[in-house]
């Protein structure tokens, strides 16, 4: 594990969600009009704005998220998605690459805070988890409330 | 007692008394004095002890019922018309019913219509125990008048029972009756009965067999025969004169023509005879209570469905419905012009007749403490004067 | 002078040695009979305030007052009947009459107190001694003033209606619609519960007293597609009943199609009102679903001149193109449409907004544009293989139904999804003679169809599978496809929500089909909004106000694409809203 | 001499206040009797007590004049007066009143005494019928007095004294010496015509509440009324000792006296619950027919 210390695991995280960024607005690029655009630019500010949570987080060197995992929906597994939905995205397809985004950093973070050996790195790792379970939760919502209304 | 053979009647025209000569004194009886059955005045014009003239004033109790029945709707009606008269409301409750049935031709399911002569019949035997007790109250035996009121209250237990309520039964609904007999109320029924049989019969043996009550009510307030057609006088009033006369024979409603009794009729058309005649209905009272209780089927509907009450309209027409009640002839005159409340509504009350046109003749020449008693014997009630 | 007269009424002294009559303690010994008509109970959870005691009580000695801690909600007045005991006859109608049944009587008859104002309450509310007492007056068994059984509505018999796309239902005979309209208390909970907030006692009330044309008025002054709501609205409105709450709720819906039934097009014109006169302004409405097409009725009855772009080639929209002849028959449709095209409404058909002609041209061009552009398209199932060109579009297969076109969908056809689209698909394969499956991840209950869609498709011959996740679709080989899902339980996860599907570990099912029908939702047509109209749009809805109205003043919005319920009538208060806002930014008072 | 005076007074006032209870006692437990006949439970006994204390204790915002106000107080005065000069127990100091003060003509005019004083007030009282109820009363008071007179002169006669203790003194020694067995017409005709003294049924004209409910009861409210009740209870107690006295041979101790006064008492009950009233001219007619006969008959047999 490279990443060993306090400093560097929010590091990482930072990483990772300006890499979300980047994902979204990389689909922004290739979204088709002003609609897709709109809901994307919502992601994006949502992804900047856990990113400035962290870098305050590193400022600060305080840990404030909540460690509790949100509840899993069980539709992760459902919504194996392809990172890059196709031109034509439907809001569909928008939310089914966010929630599987998310899925998966659920999945990382968590492997990350088990084999840590650090209890404070632990801990951060499993609260990032956490808070990336609910993001994933949060998509998931929205999925089965706007999409899968009939389902 | 001995009756006089040329009973004394009031000549028909009215004397002017000269009210300035100072021979006179007028008194008023009434509004709230207890030997006028209630909310009535009568203002007399005395002689000496009796009797010279005599003014009915009524009015006190005036609610307006038939104008008030124009601006409510079939059903809200029904919780209203069985005000008019209070001590016998379930009269009112079926002329209503029945008149607004045959104007919307609504068969009542056979169970209701026993429900409804029981119901009736245990009304009247009400209504006459109150009476009895007023008839001995107004001679001053008051003994009779605490015993007949608890046999009253009695009956009234049984409606509180059937019904739900002592005074204003509200049972006979349009359509029906509100509810089948609950358990165990046929017996109680017959329980009553015997009580207030046994009663009657102590009352019959300490009121009929009376020195002092022969003297007070035999040969008072004689109508002779001829004013029955002529007043209108129907009911135990006109049977007393001779008339055999019963709306329950002759018109022969809901179940009446299936049970076995014979109106009785008496001569001699005095209080005394009148109030003899009346407890003799009382005894067939019971016996027809018990007869129904016989009759009365266990099973079946007890009421017909109608429509929507908030909406329903009845076709336009016009009827009059009767029924023979404990002071006589008890009618509705119902008018309808198709809509959804009553166009016109007429009730005929038999105390109108007896209480106004003929009281104020008859008690020309009677002693003033005899008023009270002579007014008891046509047996009204002042609130179905003023309907 | 008999002597017997002087002895006999000392037999009065009889009685001395008897019990009394009497008793001491009246009140202790001597309660209620068990039917007695005392002071008022009512069940406050089982009343919905209908007020109909407040309509039967003849002293008006009832008033429906608000109380704490109830709100009005679907069905539900928040009101409760306040008893005003001087005035108060205790005939008991109000509690022969409530349709919920939750107002009753204790046996309870004394009360005192100095305060006179104590003597008025809200039984069942401010709490008093008798509350849920056991004795006291109570409706008879089999004894109702009202009548809670709703008028059968004559229909075709399963076998019989899923041999053809005959309408179902045959529509009430004026005998059986006068019938059912008396069951009407005309308390008014419904309007409450309408989106579009129809005056349902006033026509209710008109058919009653054959009045077809007052009942027609009303039914415009709200809606302008009584035909089609008449069929298949998803009346809220017979949910808020107050005769249901004890009953059948009123056949309110198929009332107001006896309405629209009875009166011919021609006649219209008889009843309806018409524009006084032309205000000069142009709004262009996009889509002719119940939505644009209402907006466009309104619009043109305030006088403006209304045109309506219609990709498809028929108006109607989702009455149209999304419900099928034998709920909605086309001709029924075309003589609401019709109306409304009476009106100098023109629709422009084969006009795809976005290409042809843009929304800055309808922007430039018209005083108002008016958006109902619905959810058009269904969303994929989304689960691996669902490419398959096996794996059908729900709304797709709706519309080449509508059009009359060959479907092909084969022998065996799943439909996936428990909405009203998937009934719909489901029961128009039934129709075309297929055997049909429909699979649903949750379990009955839980679907949002209609129950009566759900109970028919059954009864025609769709065979319902419960609980059933879809995993995957691969190919048969042979021109179908193999289905696989994984069978499920409800598992309450989270208290208050609705329990989620948990897939059981290694129940995996695989049934071949011929054709899959995917109906698990549809979603929005939004690329006609370019960056350059300025009209916000979040989550893919446009963002507006209440009256509809998005960031672009001029432009409206409304309907599927707008508002949570995603119905007709909803559509169709939307378009009324936007047209008399789009009416007052045009100068005009909105009315 | 003084102290004798004084002494006696005092004995006299104790034994007017032993008989104003005993009197409110017995009217109590009457009114239970009665509603026994009637079948009710009834009245507490001591509801008479609770009469008089609310209505003495009530406000008398009414007034017609002096002989208004002093009704009720010669009313009072007559009944303490008739008390006053019988003795209510033969040989008891205590209870002997003042009786050898006065005879049997004194008290028979006390008794009489009352009811003009109640008429002259009663009359004053405003109402214009109020002559109507009092005339009714006196008119029948006029009709019972003539075979309590004549009762009363054969009383007289018989033991040629119209001292009431030596009346009772006569009695003495046995129900043989009782004038109800010595001269039984004679009782007869008082005890008719007590019941007319007493108001109850048949003769309850004065407060016939349906005929004519006019007279005292209604013209008089408050403390007056008290003095009304509580006078009843005096009154009644007079009456009974004196017809105790004059017809059942008195009484030698307290307990006797209760006992012949309650079964005096209770014969107008007896009749009174089983017949109504007469009317006015019956009740006249009726007390100058037989009662009036047998007081005749009784006087000539003791003269004889």
């Amino acid at each position: 594990m490279g990443y060993a210390t306090f400093g560097e695991v929010l590091e990482f995280a930072i990483g990772r969600e300006n890499a979300a960024v980047d994902f979204y607005r990389e689909l922004s690029g290739i979204a088709a009009f002003a609609a897709q655009k709109s809901t994307l630019a919502e992601f994006i500010a949502m992804e900047r704005g856990h990113a400035a949570m962290l870098e305050a987080m590193k400022a600060r060197g305080t840990v404030k998220l909540s460690a509790s995992t949100a509840v899993d929906l069980g539709a992760a597994r459902r919504v194996e998605a392809t990172d890059r939905p196709p031109a034509g995205m439907t809001f569909q397809d928008i939310l089914t690459a966010a929630a599987s985004k998310e899925a998966r950093s659920f999945e990382l973070y968590g492997r990350l805070a088990r084999e840590a050996g650090d209890p404070g790195i632990r801990e951060t790792f499993e609260r990032l988890a956490g808070e990336e379970s609910r993001h994933r939760a949060y998509f998931q919502d929205l999925y089965e409330r706007e999409v899968a209304r009939d389902n | 007692m001995s009756r006089p053979k040329t009973p004394y009647v009031a000549p028909e025209e009215r004397a002017v008394p000269d009210l300035d000569s100072g021979k006179y004194l007028v008194m008023w009886q009434g509004p709230n004095h207890p030997g006028i059955t209630g909310n009535m005045s009568l203002r007399l014009v005395i002689e000496g002890d009796s009797v010279v003239d005599c003014e009915t004033h009524v009015g006190y109790l005036h609610r307006g019922f038939e104008k008030l029945m124009e601006r409510r709707l079939w059903m809200q009606n029904f919780p209203l018309v069985c005000r008019i008269a209070v001590p016998e409301p379930d009269f009112n409750e079926y002329c209503y019913a029945a008149a607004l049935e045959e104007l919307a031709g609504i068969e009542v399911p056979d169970k209701a219509v026993w429900l409804r002569t029981l119901s009736l019949e245990m009304i009247r035997l009400a209504s006459f125990l109150m009476w009895i007790g007023g008839q001995a109250g107004a001679f001053g035996h008051g003994t009779i008048a605490q015993w007949s009121v608890t046999m009253r209250d009695y009956v009234l237990d049984l409606f509180e029972e059937l019904s739900g309520g002592r005074i204003y039964h509200m049972y006979i609904i349009p359509g029906g009756v509100r509810a089948d007999v609950p358990p165990g109320f046929l017996r109680h029924v017959l329980e009553t009965m015997t009580v207030v049989e046994q009663n009657l019969k102590d009352i019959e043996l300490v009121m009929f067999h009376n020195a002092v009550m022969k003297m007070r009510a035999v040969g008072l307030g004689y109508i002779p025969p001829d004013w029955v057609d002529r007043y209108g006088i129907t009911g135990p009033n006109a049977r007393a004169a001779g008339f055999k006369r019963d709306l329950r024979k002759d018109r022969g409603y809901l179940a009446y023509p299936r049970l076995s009794f014979e109106p009785v009729v008496g001569a001699e058309s005095d209080a005394f005879e009148r109030a003899r005649l009346r407890l003799a209905e009382m005894f067939q009272g019971i016996d027809l209570i018990r007869q129904i209780v016989d009759f009365l089927p266990s099973e079946g509907p007890f009421r017909e469905r109608l429509p929507n009450p908030l909406h329903w309209k009845i076709p336009a027409g016009e009827t009059y419905v009767a029924a023979e009640c404990t002071r006589g002839e008890y009618g509705f005159y119902v008018v309808s012009d198709g809509g959804d409340k009553p166009r016109r509504v007429a009730v005929r009350g038999p105390s109108y007749t007896h209480a106004v046109s003929v009281m104020e003749r008859l008690v020309r020449g009677v002693n003033i403490a005899d008023v009270a008693g002579l007014m008891v014997s046509l047996h009204t009630y002042p609130p179905e004067i003023e309907r | 002078m008999d002597i017997k007269d002087i002895i006999a009424p000392f037999a009065v002294w009889k009685r001395a040695f008897e019990k009394p009559f009497t008793v001491r303690k009246p009140i202790d010994e001597r309660p209620g009979a068990p039917r007695y008509r005392g002071f008022h109970i009512n069940d406050a959870d089982t009343c919905v305030g209908c007020g109909t005691c407040e309509s039967i009580c003849m002293n008006k000695a009832i008033d429906l007052v608000p109380v704490e801690g109830r709100s009005p909600s679907g069905g539900d007045s928040g009101l409760r009947p306040r008893v005003d005991y001087g005035r108060c006859c205790w005939c008991a109608l109000c509690v022969d009459i409530c349709p919920s049944g939750s107002l009753g009587m204790s046996n309870e008859y004394l009360w005192i107190d100095s305060d006179p104002e104590v003597f008025r309450y809200v039984p069942g509310v401010d709490p008093k001694p008798w509350d849920g007492a056991e004795l006291g007056y109570r409706r008879a068994e089999g004894y109702r003033l009202l009548d809670m059984e709703r008028v059968p509505m004559p229909e075709l018999s399963h076998a019989e209606g899923v041999k053809s796309f005959l309408e179902l239902v045959k529509g009430y005979s004026r005998e059986q619609a006068e019938r059912e309209a008396d069951r009407c208390v005309a308390c008014g909970v419904c309007v409450a519960s309408c989106p579009a907030h129809m005056d349902i006692p006033g026509y209710i009330n008109a058919v009653r007293g054959g009045d077809l044309e007052t009942g027609l008025r009303l039914l415009y002054e709200t809606n302008p597609f009584p035909e089609a709501c008449g069929r298949i609205c998803t009346r809220a409105c017979e949910s808020a009943c107050a005769i249901g709450s004890g009953g059948d709720p009123v056949a309110i819906r198929w009332l107001k199609r006896y309405i629209a039934d009875q009166v011919e097009l021609a006649d219209y014109g008889k009843s309806l009102p018409r524009a006084e006169s032309a205000t000069g302004r142009k709004v262009a409405v996009v889509g002719a679903g119940p939505g644009g097409l209402s907006a466009a009725y309104y619009l043109a009855l305030l006088g403006h001149k209304v045109t309506v772009f219609e990709k498809d080639e028929a108006p109607g929209g989702m009455l149209r193109y999304g419900i099928p002849e034998y709920r909605l028959p086309y001709p029924a449709l075309d003589k609401d449409v019709d109306y409304i095209r009476s009106l100098g409404v023109e629709i422009r058909h084969g006009a795809t907004v976005g290409k042809d002609p843009a929304l800055a041209k309808l922007r430039e061009d018209f005083d108002a544009v008016y958006l109902s552009t619905g959810l058009p398209s269904a969303y994929r199932l989304d689960v691996p293989g669902d490419e398959h060109p096996r794996v059908l579009d729900g709304v797709a297969v709706l519309a080449a139904a509508t059009r009359g076109e060959e479907l092909g969908l084969g022998r065996r056809v799943a439909v996936v999804g428990g909405g009203n689209v998937a009934m719909d698909a489901a029961r128009t394969a039934l129709r075309r003679g297929c055997e049909v499956d429909i699979v649903y991840r949750r379990r009955q209950v839980d679907m949002p169809a209609d129950p009566e869609e759900i109970r028919e498709a059954k009864a025609e011959g769709a065979r319902l599978i419960e609980r059933a996740i879809p995993l995957r679709v691969e190919d048969s080989g042979d021109g179908g496809a193999r289905f696989v899902w994984n069978e499920a339980e409800m598992v309450q996860k989270e208290p208050g929500k609705r329990p989620v599907p948990e897939p059981i570990p290694g129940a995996v099912v695989t049934e071949r089909y011929d054709s899959i029908i995917a109906a698990i939702g549809q979603g929005p047509e939004l690329s006609y909004i370019t960056e350059a109209d300025g009209v916000e749009v979040r989550r893919m809805k446009p963002v507006t106000d209440r009256t509809g109205r998005t960031s672009v003043p001029t432009v409206f919005a409304g309907g599927d694409l707008v508002n949570e319920k995603k119905d007709a009538i909803s559509a169709i208060a939307d378009g009324h809203r936007a047209a008399r806002a789009i009416d007052r930014i045009l100068g005009g008072r909105g009315d | 001499m003084e102290t004798g005076i004084l002494v006696r007074v005092g004995y006299a006032l104790v034994s007017l206040f032993v008989i104003t209870n005993y009197g409110l006692l017995l009217i109590g437990s009457m009114a239970r009797i009665s509603a026994k006949v009637q079948g009710r439970v009834g009245q507490p006994v001591w509801q008479p007590y609770i009469d008089i204390v609310k209505s003495t204790a009530k406000r008398n915002s009414i007034g017609h004049g002096v002989m208004f106000y002093l009704g009720p107080v010669f009313r009072l005065a007559g009944g303490v007066g008739t008390y006053m000069f019988i003795p209510a127990v033969y040989g008891s100091v205590l209870f002997r009143n003042f009786s050898d003060s006065g005879d049997l003509l004194l008290v028979m005019y006390f008794i009489f005494f009352g009811q003009l004083g109640m008429a002259l007030g009663a009359s004053e009282g405003g109402h214009p019928y109020s002559a109507i109820g009092v005339s009714r009363g006196l008119a029948q008071m006029t009709a019972f007095e003539v075979p309590f007179a004549l009762s009363v002169i054969a009383v007289a006669i018989q033991y040629r004294t119209l001292d009431i203790t030596a009346i009772v003194a006569a009695q003495q020694g046995g129900f043989w010496n009782w004038t109800v067995a010595t001269n039984p017409l004679a009782v007869a005709a008082a005890l008719i015509a007590f019941l007319g003294m007493s108001m109850h049924n048949p003769f309850s004209i004065v407060i016939a509440p349906q005929e004519i409910p006019i007279g005292p009861p209604t013209e008089y409210q408050s403390n007056l009324l008290g003095m009304l009740q509580t006078n009843r209870a005096i009154f009644n107690g007079a009456k009974l000792v004196l017809y105790m006295n004059l017809y059942f041979g008195g009484a030698t101790d307290v307990v006797t006296m209760v006992v012949k006064t309650f079964l005096i008492y209770f014969i107008n009950v007896f009749v009174g619950q089983a017949f109504p009233r007469f009317r006015v001219d019956q009740s006249i007619r009726f007390f100058l027919g037989v009662p009036t006969l047998i007081g005749i008959a009784s006087v000539i047999i003791a003269a004889i």
